[in-house]
C-alpha cells in the first residue's frame, strides 16, 4: 500500500513519536480504573515517556476505556478529530471489540472500529495494567515499523465512517447539550 | 417489626383504609395503596422519621396493564424501611409529583419519565437525563427489546469464522 | 467581563469519570452549573430483566467501578432476602471482610486523590500504589484485581485460606504503617488547609433534605451510619466507631475518609479472630445453578458503601430472570441536586474539589 | 566572536534546559515512589511535538508564539552565564527585565487569540501571578542594586569578592527564592496552568509543534531566571561552577514542588504581598541602615 511507504524524515520522527506517547486523559468507562495503577508508581508508565494530557490537541493517543454509550461516542468523534496528526486509537476491553458484556445494550456500541479507526485492541474484561504496558509496547513496535495508520484510513475512507456514525447517532442538531 | 414502625402504621391506618401491610423483614415493610392516598401517606411517613428519601422507582407490570410506582423510606432513628408503593394505570401514565417533599425526587421523577414514559403532575422539567436522541418506546419498559434496538442501530462484528462455536467446541460443550 | 459557558467535563482533567458539568462562569465564579450524566449509561437495569439469576452475577459488579463488591453484597443479599435463606455463619464474615478491604481499596484511591484536583500529585500516587496490595489480597483470593464476582447468593465462592488470612493481616500492618505519612503529606500541610478549610459546605438541614448520606453527612456532625443504624450481615457484632466531623466542608470530607480507614482495618482484624470455622456456601437449588429461580417477592436492600447508601430493590415474579432491578445510587442526590444547587457561588479553582469530596461518582448515578 | 558566544548560550539555555527538566521529572518519580522517565525524555518531547501537524488558530496565535520564544531567545542571550558573557557591557538587568516582558506578552496573546476560554481564564491568571511575584522580587533586588551600585548582572556578580549576596542578605535571597518558584511556576505557584481546573490552561489549544515551540520557550525561560537568581545570589562562578549551582537550585525547587499543593490565585497573589513582600522591605532597610553582613 503506498501509504505506508514513509521518508527517511518520516521514519526518524516515527522513532521518537514511538518513545513519546501521550494520551489524553479521556476515561470513557469503566477501564479507567485501571489507568490510575498503570500511571502511578506500581506501574509507572512515565518510564516509557508516556503521560496523561489533558486536553485532546496535545494527545497522540486516544484511549477507549471501556464500553461507549452513543452519548459517549459523539464526544469521542469529536476529540479524535480535533487531535493533531498522526494520532493512534487503543480500545481497551471487550466491550469495544464486540460489546462484550453488554452486547445487547440499547445505549451502548457494539464496535469501535467500525466508527473510528482502531489501531490496537486489549481483550478482556477488565484487562489487567500488564496487558496495557504490553499493548502500549506493542503500539510502539507497529509506530516504529509504520504499521499504526489509523488516522490515513480515517482520512481515505472518511465517508464511509461518517455513515456509519450518522447511522448509530444519527443527524444532531442539539446545539446546547441540555436542549434548553 | 420496630416499635416505631408499629405505631407508625397504626396511624397510617387511621388516615388510609383497606391498607395492606406486608412483612418483609423485621426492619422492613411494605405497605400498598391507592393512588390517591400516596401524597397523605408519605407525608405521614416523612412527618414520623421516615424521612430520608431512598429512591422513587417502578415497575412495569405489564399483563396487569398497571405500572407499580415505589417510594423508599427509611428511617435513620431506628433504621426502619418502609416500601410504599402504589399501581397507575400503564396507559395514562400520570402522577403527582413529590418534589415538594424531597427535592431529590425531581430527578428521580424526571429519570422515571425518560426511562418508563410516566409524567408526573407538577413537575416540569421533564426533558431527558441520561440519553441522547433517543427515539423509542422508554426503554425500561416490558415491551422494549434492547437486543432489536441494539442490532438495528449498533451493527455488530461480522466475524469471518464462528468464533462462538469455536469456543464451545474448546470447551467441550459440542462436539467438534 | 460576561458570563463564559464553561464545559466541566466529560473530557477534562479535573473530572472524575465520564460526567459532564455544565457551568455559565462570571469573573471566576460559577453563575450556574447543571450536570449532565447519562456518558456512562448502559441500561444496566435493563440488562439484569434479561439474565439470569446467576449471569447476573458478572454484570452487577460493573455498575459502580470504584468498588465493586457492594454490589454482589447487596444483591445476594437481597435475594437471600426474597428467597429466606440462611447464609453459614463463616461466609457473612468473609463477606464483611471483603466489604471493608474494598472500603480500604475505594478510601485510599479517593482520600489521597484530593491530590489530582490540588495538584499534590504524590499523594495521588501514593495512594494508588498502596490501594494495588489491597487488589492483591483479591487476585490472590478470586483470581481478579477489580471486578471479584466472589459474593455469590448463599455464601462466597471460596473460603479464606491461613494464606491469605495471613496475607491481610500483613497488608493491613502495611498500611496502617503508611497512613502516618499520607497524615504528613496532606493533614499536615497548611496550603491544603487553605484550598479545602470552608470550601464546598453543606449544613446538616440541606445535607439531610437532599438526602446525602456517607461520608458527606457525617461531615455535618451526625453519626449516620447504615451499618449502625440499621446492621446488615454482622456489623452489631463488632465494635468500631463512626468517626464525624462538625463542619461540614471539604477538608473534613476527606480527613473522615483517612479516619475510616483506620476503622476498617480495626472490623478485619475483629473479623479475621471472630470468625467461625464451617461452610462457606449452602447449594441454591439441585442441579443446574443457572436454572435457579427466586421466588415471587419483594425486598430493598441498602448497605454502606464508600460514598453513602447504596441499594437494591429487587422484584422477583418466580420466574427464572429478576422482573425488575433498582439500584439507588449513592451519590445521586449530590450528584443532581448538589451540583445544580450548591455548587454555583463556587470558584473554578474550587470546583474539582468540590466534585471529588461530594464524592460524585458518575457510574453509579448513570448505571 | 560575539556570535560564537550567542550560540554558546543559547545551545547551553538547549540542553542544560531540557537535560534538567528531565532530571526534575526523575527526581519527582523518586518522591513518588517511582522510577521515572529516561534523563532525555524532554528532548524526545519536543522533537516528536515539532514533528507533527498542528493546528493553528489564526496569525495572531502564530504570531504571539513566535514573539513569546524570539523574545525569551534575545533574553537569554543577555543574560551572563558564569564567566560566559554574550554581549559583556549590555547585560544590565533592566533590559533583562523588559526583553522578558516581550516573551510574557507574546505568551499571552498568543494564548489569548486561540479563543478558548480555559487559555483566556489562564493567560489572566498567569498576569495576575506575575504581579504578585514581581513586586518582592523587584524590591529585593532594588536592594541589592542599591548596595553594590550597579545594576550590571556581570557586574553584581563580580561585586560578590568576598561573601555571597545570599548570605550578605539572607533575608532578600530567601524573597528572591521564593519569587522564582512563582517565576518558574513550580507548586505551590502553578495556577495558571492547573490541569485538574482549566485543562492546563494557556496550553489548551496547543498542538503539536506549537507546543513543541512552547515547551522550549519554556526551558529558555526557565533558564533565564534561575540563571539571574544564580548570578546576583550565588557568588562568582565560571561557566561550570554556574551549571554546578543552577543544577542545586533546580533541584530544590522541584523538592519543593513536589510535596505541595497548588495555592489559589487570590491566595497567591495575597501571599506574596504579604509575607515576601514585607521581608523584601525589610531587607531594602537593612541595606539602608547599613546591615548587611
Amino acid at each position: 500500500m503506498s501509504t505506508n511507504e514513509r521518508s527517511i524524515w518520516e521514519k526518524i520522527a516515527d522513532q521518537l513519536r514511538s518513545k513519546s506517547l501521550w494520551m489524553l486523559h479521556y476515561c470513557t468507562g469503566c477501564g479507567a480504573i485501571e489507568l490510575p495503577p498503570s500511571m502511578t508508581s506500581r506501574f509507572d508508565m512515565e518510564r516509557f515517556g508516556m503521560g496523561p494530557m489533558a486536553t485532546p490537541r496535545q494527545a497522540d493517543i486516544l484511549f477507549i476505556t471501556g464500553y461507549l454509550s452513543a452519548k459517549t461516542l459523539r464526544r469521542v468523534i469529536y476529540t479524535y478529530e480535533q487531535m493533531p496528526e498522526p494520532k493512534y486509537v487503543i480500545g481497551f476491553g471487550s466491550c469495544t471489540l464486540n460489546g462484550g458484556i453488554y452486547y445487547d445494550s440499547y445505549a451502548t456500541i457494539n464496535r469501535l472500529d467500525y466508527y473510528i479507526p482502531v489501531d490496537l485492541y486489549i481483550a478482556g474484561c477488565m484487562p489487567r495494567p500488564e496487558a496495557l504496558l504490553e499493548a502500549f509496547n506493542e503500539l510502539m513496535r507497529m509506530i516504529r515499523k509504520g504499521e499504526a495508520n489509523g488516522w490515513k484510513r480515517y482520512k481515505e475512507n472518511y465517508e464511509w465512517y461518517k455513515q456509519n456514525q450518522l447511522r448509530s447517532l444519527g443527524e444532531v442538531f442539539i446545539h446546547d447539550e441540555f436542549h434548553e | 417489626m420496630t416499635n416505631s414502625m408499629n405505631n407508625t402504621i397504626e396511624r397510617l391506618k387511621s388516615i388510609i383504609r383497606n391498607l395492606k401491610v406486608e412483612e418483609i423483614d423485621e426492619r422492613e415493610v411494605k405497605i400498598e395503596i391507592k393512588p390517591e392516598m400516596v401524597l397523605n401517606a408519605l407525608s405521614l411517613l416523612k412527618g414520623s422519621g421516615y424521612s430520608h428519601l431512598s429512591i422513587i422507582t417502578a415497575v412495569d407490570w405489564i399483563e396487569e396493564n398497571k405500572f407499580e410506582l415505589v417510594y423508599i423510606l427509611f428511617s435513620w432513628n431506628d433504621g426502619g424501611k418502609f416500601i410504599v408503593s402504589t399501581k397507575i394505570d400503564r396507559k395514562k401514565a400520570k402522577f403527582v409529583t413529590v418534589k415538594h417533599l424531597w427535592p431529590i425526587a425531581r430527578y428521580y421523577e424526571r429519570e422515571l419519565h425518560e426511562f418508563f414514559g410516566i409524567s408526573f403532575e407538577g413537575n416540569d422539567d421533564m426533558r431527558p437525563l441520561f440519553l441522547e436522541n433517543w427515539d423509542d418506546l422508554p426503554p425500561l419498559r416490558k415491551d422494549f427489546d434492547p437486543m432489536e434496538y441494539s442490532k438495528k442501530k449498533f451493527p455488530d462484528r461480522e466475524y469471518h469464522k464462528d468464533v462462538i462455536h469455536e469456543a464451545k467446541v474448546i470447551r467441550g460443550d459440542l462436539n467438534g | 467581563m460576561g458570563e463564559v459557558k464553561l464545559f466541566f467535563g466529560p473530557n477534562h482533567p479535573g473530572m472524575h469519570g465520564n460526567f459532564s458539568v455544565h457551568m455559565y462562569v462570571e469573573g471566576d465564579t460559577v453563575e450556574r452549573a447543571r450536570p449532565l450524566p447519562g456518558f456512562l449509561h448502559r441500561g444496566f437495569e435493563k440488562l439484569m430483566e434479561r439474565r439470569l439469576w446467576y449471569q447476573n452475577l458478572a454484570l452487577i459488579p460493573r455498575i459502580c467501578v470504584p468498588e465493586p463488591d457492594i454490589n454482589e453484597v447487596c444483591y445476594a443479599m437481597a435475594i437471600e432476602k426474597i428467597a429466606k435463606i440462611d447464609v453459614p455463619e463463616r461466609a457473612q464474615w468473609i463477606r464483611m471482610i471483603i466489604l471493608e478491604l474494598a472500603r480500604i481499596a475505594s478510601h485510599m484511591m479517593s482520600f489521597p486523590g484530593i491530590g489530582g484536583p490540588l495538584g499534590l500529585y504524590t499523594s495521588s500516587f501514593w495512594g494508588v500504589a498502596d490501594r494495588d496490595r489491597i487488589l492483591d489480597i483479591f487476585e490472590s483470593l478470586t483470581g481478579a484485581r477489580i471486578y471479584h464476582m466472589f459474593i455469590v447468593p448463599g455464601g462466597v465462592r471460596k473460603d479464606l485460606t491461613p494464606k491469605i488470612q495471613d496475607l491481610i493481616v500483613k497488608t493491613l500492618d502495611y498500611i496502617e504503617g503508611r497512613l502516618p505519612d499520607y497524615e504528613d503529606l496532606i493533614f499536615k500541610n497548611r496550603i491544603v488547609h487553605t484550598r479545602l478549610k470552608g470550601i464546598a459546605l453543606l449544613d446538616r438541614e440541606t445535607a439531610l433534605e437532599l438526602g446525602v448520606t456517607g461520608v458527606g453527612l457525617r461531615a455535618t456532625g451526625v453519626p449516620y451510619d447504615i451499618r449502625k443504624v440499621d446492621p446488615y450481615l454482622f456489623y452489631d457484632k463488632v465494635d468500631f466507631e463512626i468517626p464525624t466531623a462538625t463542619d461540614g466542608d471539604a477538608y473534613s470530607r476527606v480527613y473522615l475518609k483517612y479516619l475510616e480507614i483506620y476503622q476498617s482495618i480495626k472490623i478485619i482484624r475483629q473479623c479475621l479472630e471472630k470468625m467461625p470455622e464451617g461452610k462457606v456456601n449452602v447449594p441454591l437449588s439441585e442441579g443446574s445453578a443457572l436454572r435457579y429461580k427466586v421466588p415471587k417477592g419483594q425486598a430493598y436492600v441498602h448497605i454502606e458503601s464508600t460514598r453513602g447508601e447504596y441499594g437494591y430493590f429487587m422484584v422477583s415474579d418466580g420466574g427464572e430472570k429478576p422482573y425488575r432491578v433498582a439500584v439507588r445510587g449513592a451519590s445521586y442526590p449530590q450528584t443532581f441536586i448538589g451540583v445544580e444547587k450548591y455548587l454555583p457561588g463556587t470558584r473554578i479553582e474550587d470546583v474539582p474539589i468540590w466534585l471529588s469530596t461530594m464524592d460524585v461518582c458518575a457510574p453509579e448515578v448513570d448505571r | 566572536m560575539t556570535v560564537l558566544r550567542v550560540i554558546a548560550v543559547l545551545l547551553t539555555g538547549f540542553f542544560v534546559g531540557l537535560t534538567l527538566e528531565g532530571i526534575a521529572r526523575k527526581i519527582m518519580a523518586r518522591v513518588q515512589r517511582r522510577y521515572g522517565p529516561p534523563w532525555y525524555q524532554n528532548f524526545i518531547d519536543v522533537f516528536k511535538a515539532l514533528s507533527k501537524r498542528g493546528i493553528s488558530h489564526g496569525w495572531i496565535f502564530d504570531f504571539g508564539i513566535l514573539m513569546a520564544l524570539g523574545g525569551v531567545i534575545a533574553t537569554l542571550a543577555f543574560v551572563p552565564l558564569g564567566d560566559l558573557v554574550a554581549f559583556p557591557g549590555l547585560d544590565n538587568i533592566f533590559i533583562i527585565v523588559y526583553l522578558f516582558a516581550v516573551g510574557a506578552l507574546g505568551m499571552a496573546m498568543g494564548m489569548v487569540g486561540s479563543g478558548n476560554p480555559n487559555a483566556s481564564i489562564g493567560v489572566a491568571r498567569a498576569l495576575t501571578q506575575m504581579l504578585g511575584y514581581e513586586v518582592p522580587y523587584l524590591v529585593a533586588i532594588a536592594g541589592v542594586l542599591y548596595y553594590y551600585k550597579t545594576s550590571s548582572v556581570s557586574g553584581l556578580m563580580m561585586a560578590q569578592q568576598d561573601t555571597w549576596t545570599l548570605f550578605k542578605m539572607p533575608i532578600g535571597g530567601i524573597v528572591a527564592f521564593i519569587s522564582l518558584l512563582g517565576m518558574l511556576g513550580k507548586k505551590p505557584f502553578d495556577t495558571p496552568i492547573a490541569p485538574a481546573e482549566i485543562a492546563s490552561g494557556p496550553m489548551v489549544e496547543l498542538s503539536a509543534k506549537y507546543m513543541g515551540l512552547l515547551m522550549l520557550m519554556h526551558t529558555f525561560s526557565i533558564f533565564v531566571e534561575i540563571s539571574l537568581f544564580v548570578d546576583i545570589f550565588l557568588g562568582i562562578s565560571n561557566y561550570l561552577t554556574f551549571l554546578l549551582k543552577f543544577t542545586v537550585v533546580w533541584i530544590i525547587a522541584t523538592l519543593i514542588s513536589a510535596v505541595l499543593p497548588r495555592f489559589r490565585i487570590e491566595q497567591v497573589v495575597k501571599f506574596y504581598w504579604k509575607v515576601p513582600l514585607s521581608l523584601a522591605f525589610v531587607q531594602v532597610l537593612f541595606v539602608l541602615l547599613g546591615w548587611v553582613f
